[in-house]
């Protein structure tokens, strides 16, 4: 048995496979809604209204959906120029521990105006540090970047660990490791009232359709597509190398650390160690589900989020362990990207 | 300074060092086995969980500790044919790959232990690996007392890294896994067939990061707990680079890590100061210099991350 | 002849909807050398790849030794007798020679690799065949020649009876090749039996008992080679008549480019040493050399990849400062760089992007950083039409292209921008000969409209029919210029091997 | 009484296996096993998603919503804001906000330092140790409580102190349980789960917390600093079920003196004199005569 590269896709295809692949996963997932001794056909329809049967499920649904979309960006933005950034997640929380460190000390008493954009900006810096590092290992000592970027992530949540435990410790958290918290003028307003969702939402998918832009019409994102797919290739045709994935490396840790910064801001209003249910992995699987198309992002994160935030609710209404979101998640996840490939490739023997 | 001393010369430190290397070294050598083949397993944290609870609930429900870690390795086996299945057969991105398994096998054995065994009080246990003594081991003197505090696993462990620094370099079986590492085409032309090594390598890999997981609940403690592998999956790809791909640096760099560990907390009751951050960070910081010192000599598997498709170019 | 140790039978396989080979069938003999001929993807690969077990035919059958052959399965390929050595070399370059050479030949499952054996096999051989390397060198420390003696020798471990040599010297030097054949034709002797790929007709004529020639996936001929020619078979190969194009006398102009004492220095090793030229307006002037020399830092530098740590350069007559990328396109100057797979184009991305990416800085591709994408298309499309690119458009997929319709690619958008100077390295390497009489008339064709051409070549008769003047590159430094009219290839060789420098001392 | 049991919810932060969610969970099932409330509840809930699981759970018609704001302090009291029918009682740091969010504290720490009167009389090596997983109040209250309760009958003994740096890690806390063995300690206190198990590995005794070790490890844990949640359910669930404001603080109902917390400990291991002062304090406790030091620094 062989796969041959498609050249054609028939949109029947397209249309297809994804519906194939979640059909699938719910009936993987049915197995083990049955095994708990729950209705299957009822768990399909709660899933459903958990994740959008009411005004709180829709909006808890885009507020999951908007970190995703953000580190999904980033992985999206870097594995298109062949930067493999797998530390989303050490950058989402250096973006948010930046944030409630200048939020909470730097701009404390700024006015709303004035902070929210200076807040945003120093959580996307700090994402970009972090995976200047790495970067700047491949450059100079030709290290893979995928394994390093890995495990400063575990160093980055470590780092906010001290941070927390130390110099940002809030001391009105009687001694709970927890940053101290951004001003309320800080933080971002409510896109729907009397709901989690806020305008983070807004800037996210604003966000997908700027790098959507930028990667098809500009000159930065034809260079950065060609330093990926072909360095000596880039370099023949002129292309700054270094400087060209250097800021591709701030596009895509920007935009991870922004994602940090959006769910403080956002939400949180402060960081402990468990800010992030893994949204930085989350979102590599949602930008290879997305092909590493930035609108593409959007649908996968809004995927993902549904699954999670349905399947969530509805473990609770049915009264079966909470972990079957994480199982239908990752089920839905592997069953897509099978379903991605056979769109892409046909089987010959 | 003395206390420093004290703490090493004292045999509780090594054999705690042991104890605590024993899981790093299960999944540390299955990571290497499966990246010597050039595929990464990030799925090692999420195999790791599952071997933990299925090895602990076969032996809850009357298996021996010998069978449960058996099962454990099965389960293993198990997500290794799923890594493998999406990797080499389809080519999936590794990376993406490894982290769906892991998402899947971790959520999937806590689900599956909440059905199997709800809880009410405090979880249930088993009786875990008693410390045997070795008759001529046990009686040297420092040595002795190390090893007497050991479960047969760890001796195990140490038999197994020794075994595959063998298996790799010394047989044609380990030589067609590292040719598949390095060239799979070249694998290939030499009548290897590399989806079968790749399959062979994840799987057997995959099964010794679950006998890792294993290890946790049937010998280093007694009962199953949910999230209690604690990031020691990622230690081991980790450890997998520190080591060079090589078996036997593996074994160092995994002890390396566990005395760190063991000597920290000796020194929290001795003296106070350094954040226990600091310590926890020593591994992944000590692995990116080692890349960087290593780059230049360029012996990771060329191949590692690459998909193979017979036929493609 | 006596007995047929290979049998091709009506063998088939496409790709998609491409017919790579269509109902080839074809003999080899005991002791025989076959020649295997063919434009760029006329399937010669192909039908090597299913012969060896790597791809599985769609249809038709294979005998060795009058035994059916298992399709798609390397290993019976191995076990009866045949050996590969791959177009692009099949090895681990982190492994050593002898471990290169024992994967896969010994039993998966047994306990010990018996290496002092393999050692004490693989000292023979190279003996035997006078292919001598060491066998605990670190593979990716050997240069290529070495390298494809490793190939040649992972075969004949195994006991090869039937030899296939998929361009076995697009890499090597006139010398390196010239040693091979006389160890092919030592193998033959011995009752080994052949078949070897290549575009050199030279080649082919000295070496070969009998050629086969494929075009569009199918055998149009076969020839004994006693009883035809480099121009029948050019002809065969292509389906109509092919010329190289002549030089034509012509009056050279003012000097452009000159380099006076050029050194570059790279992690410590003097790669070019107080080299010297001077570039004319309306002359080619050739640099020949042996690969490892300096021809690649030579080029790098002209094409403003590599700075010069001495000397200076003289461009149109003023003195110039470091030179990038950006300034060769700038000033005039066009740059085919000698990989074109690796610097020359980038396959995943489109023939209008590969067209304009090293001028999409310039105001009409692009304008406050954004591309205009419209003026980028019809560039390239001009391209497509005036250089004759064919196998898509503007918007294909730049990999889908075979080797000399990106190789014409990358002419046109120099050529097509008429440039003053062009630096030409390895112009022609691994097209056939259809392609290189193209890639010739367009060289000739820009020289005669004015532009200074410096070919670097290890081509010989490229050179030979290029060049106005010819200087020779040996360990970084350059040879005086000699006139072309006034040189054989006997001269150029004893150039390359540095004769020149016993004269000046 | 009502005729219809109250519709409570649990959210856990953590699996249920942890000591600490355990005392909910056991007194919320047991309560439902009575009749008295009918339970259902969601674990490993992350600080990103337990907001929502408030807000599902009050929509769902839950009228009393049990749980943790540790790590959400300030969105929960959002959501009991935007929920004014549901009764939010939360184990927290902070304070009661509001008529419907309540909090309580986990003040065990009565039944620890009574442990360590036992422990400090018991200890042949004069070396005793705690191990805890973060320096965190309830914790450091706990630990500090045992501490004072050693020093009280031996002045002399030394008083080690290890954290894990985790809440689950039980063989870690185990090779932590045995390193202070190594360093000479004879009795353990293990705020964490993987402490007994170094002591019975080493033949030593030690302390339990939270709930009762002793059928677990019945040769090891010879004393417990029990917490019972109970009490705090009962009230909590009487207040909502009467549909009076549970904006307040219930640690007290789990403190000793209201009957909430207490020290289980298996006679005639400890020297009888030593059990007898032990009981003396205990009834002063009890009597609010004697109150333990309330001790929230970092232990040393
Ligand atoms: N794996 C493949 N997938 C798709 N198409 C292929 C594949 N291999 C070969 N082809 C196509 O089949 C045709 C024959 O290719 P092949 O490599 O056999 O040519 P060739 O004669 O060896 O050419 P060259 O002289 O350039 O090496 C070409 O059109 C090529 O693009
Ligand atoms: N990075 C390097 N460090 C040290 N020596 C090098 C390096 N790169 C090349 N060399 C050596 O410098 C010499 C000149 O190399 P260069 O690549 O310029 O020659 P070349 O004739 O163009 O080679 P080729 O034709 O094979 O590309 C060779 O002996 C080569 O082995
Ligand atoms: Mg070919
Ligand atoms: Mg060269």
């Amino acid at each position: 048995m062989r796969f041959e590269r498609r050249e054609h896709r028939p949109l029947a295809l397209i249309v297809l496979t994804p519906l194939l692949a979640v059909a699938a996963a719910l009936a993987l997932s049915g197995l083990l809604i049955a095994a708990a001794g729950a209705p299957v056909l009822e768990a399909y329809w709660r899933i459903l209204v958990g994740a959008f049967g009411s005004r709180l499920s829709a909006t808890e649904t885009l507020t999951r959906a908007t970190p995703l979309m953000l580190t999904g960006l980033a992985a999206a933005v870097a594995f298109r120029a062949r930067v493999w950034n797998i530390g989303g997640e050490g950058q989402f929380y250096f973006g948010a521990i930046a944030t409630a460190a200048v939020g909470s000390q730097l701009l404390a008493g700024a006015p709303g105006y004035l902070s929210i954009p200076l807040l945003l900006l120093s959580g996307a810096v700090a994402g970009m540090v972090l995976l200047i590092v790495p970067l700047w290992l491949r450059l100079r000592f030709s290290v893979d970047e995928v394994v390093t970027s890995l495990l400063l992530n575990f160093v980055a949540v470590l780092v906010v660990s001290m941070l927390i435990d130390g110099p940002l410790k809030d001391p009105l958290a009687f001694g709970w490791p927890q940053s101290q918290s951004v001003a309320d003028a800080a933080m971002l307003p409510k896109l729907v009232a009397r709901s989690r969702l806020h305008w983070g939402f807004a800037i996210a998918l604003v966000l997908a359709f700027v790098v959507h832009f930028v990667q098809s019409r500009t000159v930065f994102g034809l260079k950065s597509r060609a330093a990926g797919l072909s360095p000596e290739g880039a370099v023949f045709a002129g292309v700054p190398l270094a400087r060209t994935l250097f800021l591709v490396a701030c596009l895509s840790g920007g935009l991870a650390g922004l994602a940090g910064a959006v769910e403080v801001l956002g939400v949180k209003g402060y960081v402990t160690t468990d800010l992030s249910p893994g949204f930085g992995y989350s979102g590599i699987v949602v930008a290879m589900l997305a092909g590493l198309h930035p609108l593409g992002v959007v649908l996968a994160a809004l995927f993902t989020a549904t699954m999670f935030v349905g399947a969530d609710g509805m473990s609770r209404a049915l009264k079966i362990p909470s972990y079957i979101a994480d199982v239908t998640v990752a089920l839905s996840l592997i069953t897509m990207l099978v379903a991605v490939f056979f769109a892409q490739y046909r089987i010959r023997r | 300074m003395s206390i420093v001393l004290d703490i090493i010369a004292s045999s509780g430190l090594w054999a705690a060092v042991l104890r605590i290397a024993t899981p790093l070294i299960f999944g540390t050598l299955g990571a290497l086995l499966c990246e010597r083949a050039g595929v990464l397993n990030l799925g090692i944290e999420g195999i790791m969980t599952f071997g933990a609870m299925v090895g602990w609930l076969a032996v809850y429900h009357g298996a021996d500790l010998w069978t449960g870690l058996l099962v454990a390795a099965l389960a293993g086996a198990v997500f290794g044919l799923l890594h493998a299945s999406l990797t080499v057969t389809l080519g999936l991105s590794q990376h993406v790959s490894g982290l769906g398994v892991t998402l899947f096998a971790s959520s999937l054995s806590y689900y599956l232990f909440r059905l199997i065994v709800p809880l009410s009080g405090s979880p249930p246990t088993i009786e875990p690996f008693a410390p045997v003594n070795v008759p001529l081991l046990a009686d040297l003197p420092f040595i002795g007392a190390v090893l007497s505090a050991q479960t047969p696993p760890t001796y195990l462990a140490l038999l197994l890294a020794l075994l595959l620094a063998y298996v790799v370099f010394r047989t044609p079986l380990g030589l067609a896994i590292r040719m598949t590492g390095e060239n799979p085409h070249a694998a290939e032309a030499q009548g290897v067939n590399p989806m079968a090594v790749r399959y062979g390598a994840v799987i057997v890999g995959s099964a010794l990061m679950a006998v890792g997981g294993g290890f946790l609940t049937l010998s280093a403690f007694n009962s199953f707990f949910p999230t209690m592998i604690q990031g020691r999956g990622w230690i081991c790809i980790a450890l997998v680079v520190f080591a060079s791909w090589r078996p036997g640096r593996a074994l160092f760099g995994a002890l390396l890590f566990a005395f760190f560990d063991a000597f920290q907390l000796r020194l929290q009751t001795a003296v106070d100061g350094v954040p226990y951050q600091v310590f926890l960070m020593t591994p992944y910081i000590l692995s990116i210099v080692a890349l960087c010192v290593m780059a230049r000599r360029a012996r990771v598997p060329q191949a590692l991350m690459q998909p193979y498709r017979r036929g493609e170019r | 002849m006596t007995e047929n140790v290979l049998e091709i039978d009506g063998v088939s396989k496409s790709f998609g909807g491409n017919k790579a080979n269509d109902g080839i069938s074809m003999t080899l003999a005991r002791g025989e050398i076959v020649a295997l001929l063919g434009e760029n993807g006329a399937g010669k690969t192909t039908l090597m790849s299913i012969l060896f077990g790597h791809y599985t035919p769609d249809e038709g059958r294979i005998r060795v030794a009058g035994a059916d052959l298992p399709p798609g399965r390397p290993r019976a390929a191995i076990h009866a007798g045949i050996g590969m050595v791959h177009q692009h070399f099949s090895l681990a370059p982190n492994l050593t020679v002898l471990e290169n050479v024992m994967t896969g030949t010994e039993k998966l499952w047994s306990l010990r690799s018996e290496s002092g054996r393999a050692r004490a096999k693989l000292k023979a051989l190279a003996e035997r065949f006078g292919l001598v390397v060491d066998p605990d060198a670190r593979l990716g420390d050997l240069s290529v020649g070495e390298q494809q003696r490793v190939e040649i020798l992972k075969a004949l471990y195994n006991d090869a009876r039937i030899l296939i040599l998929d361009e076995p010297t697009a890499v090597l030097t006139n010398l390196e090749a010239e040693t091979l054949f006389s160890t092919l034709k030592e193998m033959a002797r011995q009752g080994l039996s052949l078949i070897f790929i290549s575009h050199k007709l030279d080649e082919v004529m000295a070496a070969a008992d009998r050629v086969v020639v494929l075009r569009g996936g199918k055998v149009v001929a076969e020839r004994r080679a006693a009883e035809t020619s480099k121009a029948e078979l050019a002809e065969l190969m292509v389906g109509h008549r092919v010329a190289r194009p002549v030089r034509e006398a012509h009056e050279r102009g003012a000097p452009v480019l000159e380099a006076a004492s050029v050194s570059v220095r790279i992690d410590g090793v003097d790669r070019l040493k107080e080299v010297s030229f001077r570039l004319h307006a309306g002359e080619v002037l050739g640099i020949i050399g042996v690969s490892g020399n300096g021809q690649a830092a030579l080029a790098s530098l002209l094409s403003g990849t590599l700075v010069r740590s001495a000397g200076d350069i003289l461009l149109y007559g003023e003195a110039i400062g470091d030179f990038s990328v950006a300034d060769t396109v700038a000033s005039g100057i066009g740059r085919i760089p000698e990989d074109r797979t690796r610097e020359g184009a980038i396959g995943e991305m489109a023939v209008w992007e590969n067209a304009v990416l090293e001028r999409i800085d310039e105001p009409r591709f692009s304008r406050r950083g954004l591309v205009d994408r419209r003026a980028a298309i019809a560039f390239a499309e001009t391209i497509v039409r005036d250089f004759d690119v064919r196998g898509g458009g503007a918007r294909t997929r730049t990999r889908l292209l075979s080797g000399g319709n990106m190789q014409k690619l990358i002419l046109g958008r120099n050529l097509a921008e008429r440039p003053r100077i062009l630096i030409a390295a390895q112009p022609a390497r691994g097209l056939d000969e259809g392609a290189v009489a193209a890639v010739h008339a367009r060289i000739l064709e820009a020289r005669k409209a004015g532009t200074a051409v410096l070919l670097i070549s290890e081509d010989l008769d490229e050179v030979i029919g290029l060049a106005d003047r010819i200087q020779a590159i040996v360990g970084g430094r350059l040879s005086p210029p000699v006139s072309a009219d006034d040189v054989d290839a006997r001269a150029l060789g004893l150039m390359m091997a540095g004769a020149w420098k016993k004269e000046a001392a | 009484r009502a005729a219809t049991p109250l519709k409570v919810a649990g959210i856990h932060a953590s699996p249920v296996e942890n000591a600490w969610n355990s005392c909910l969970h056991k007194a919320l099932q047991d309560a439902a096993a009575e009749g008295a409330i009918e339970y259902t509840f969601s674990e490993g809930i992350s600080g990103t998603d337990y907001p929502r699981a408030m807000r599902e759970y009050a929509e769902a018609g839950n009228k009393l919503i049990i749980g943790e704001a540790y790590a959400v302090e300030k969105e929960a009291r959002q959501v009991a804001a935007d929920y004014p029918e549901t009764a939010f009682v939360l184990g927290s740091s902070g304070a009661a906000a509001g008529d419907n969010f309540g909090v309580f504290g986990t003040w065990n720490h009565d039944g620890a330092y009574l442990a360590g009167m036992l422990a400090g009389k018991m200890t042949k090596s004069n070396v005793v140790g705690s191990v805890g997983a973060m320096p965190i109040p309830e914790v450091n209250m706990l630990i500090n409580a045992f501490a004072a309760g050693v020093k009280a009958v031996n002045p002399e003994a030394k008083h080690l102190v290890t954290f894990i740096g985790t809440f689950f890690d039980p063989p870690k806390a185990r090779e932590a349980g045995l390193a202070q063995i190594d360093a000479g300690a004879d009795i353990l206190f293990g705020e964490r789960i993987g402490t007994a198990d170094a002591a019975k590995e080493r033949g030593i005794k030690a302390v339990g917390s939270l709930i009762d070790y002793t059928p677990r490890y019945p040769d090891t844990v010879f004393a417990n600093a029990l917490w019972g949640f109970r009490p705090i359910l009962n009230a909590a669930v009487a207040d909502a079920a009467a549909g009076k404001p549970v904006g307040k603080d219930y640690t007290a109902f789990g403190l000793m003196k209201e009957g909430g917390s207490d020290i289980a400990y298996a006679k005639g291991v400890a020297p009888a004199d030593a059990e007898a002062a032990m009981e003396e304090v205990r009834a002063k406790i009890k009597s609010g005569a004697f109150e333990v030091p309330r001790d929230t620094a970092e232990p040393k």
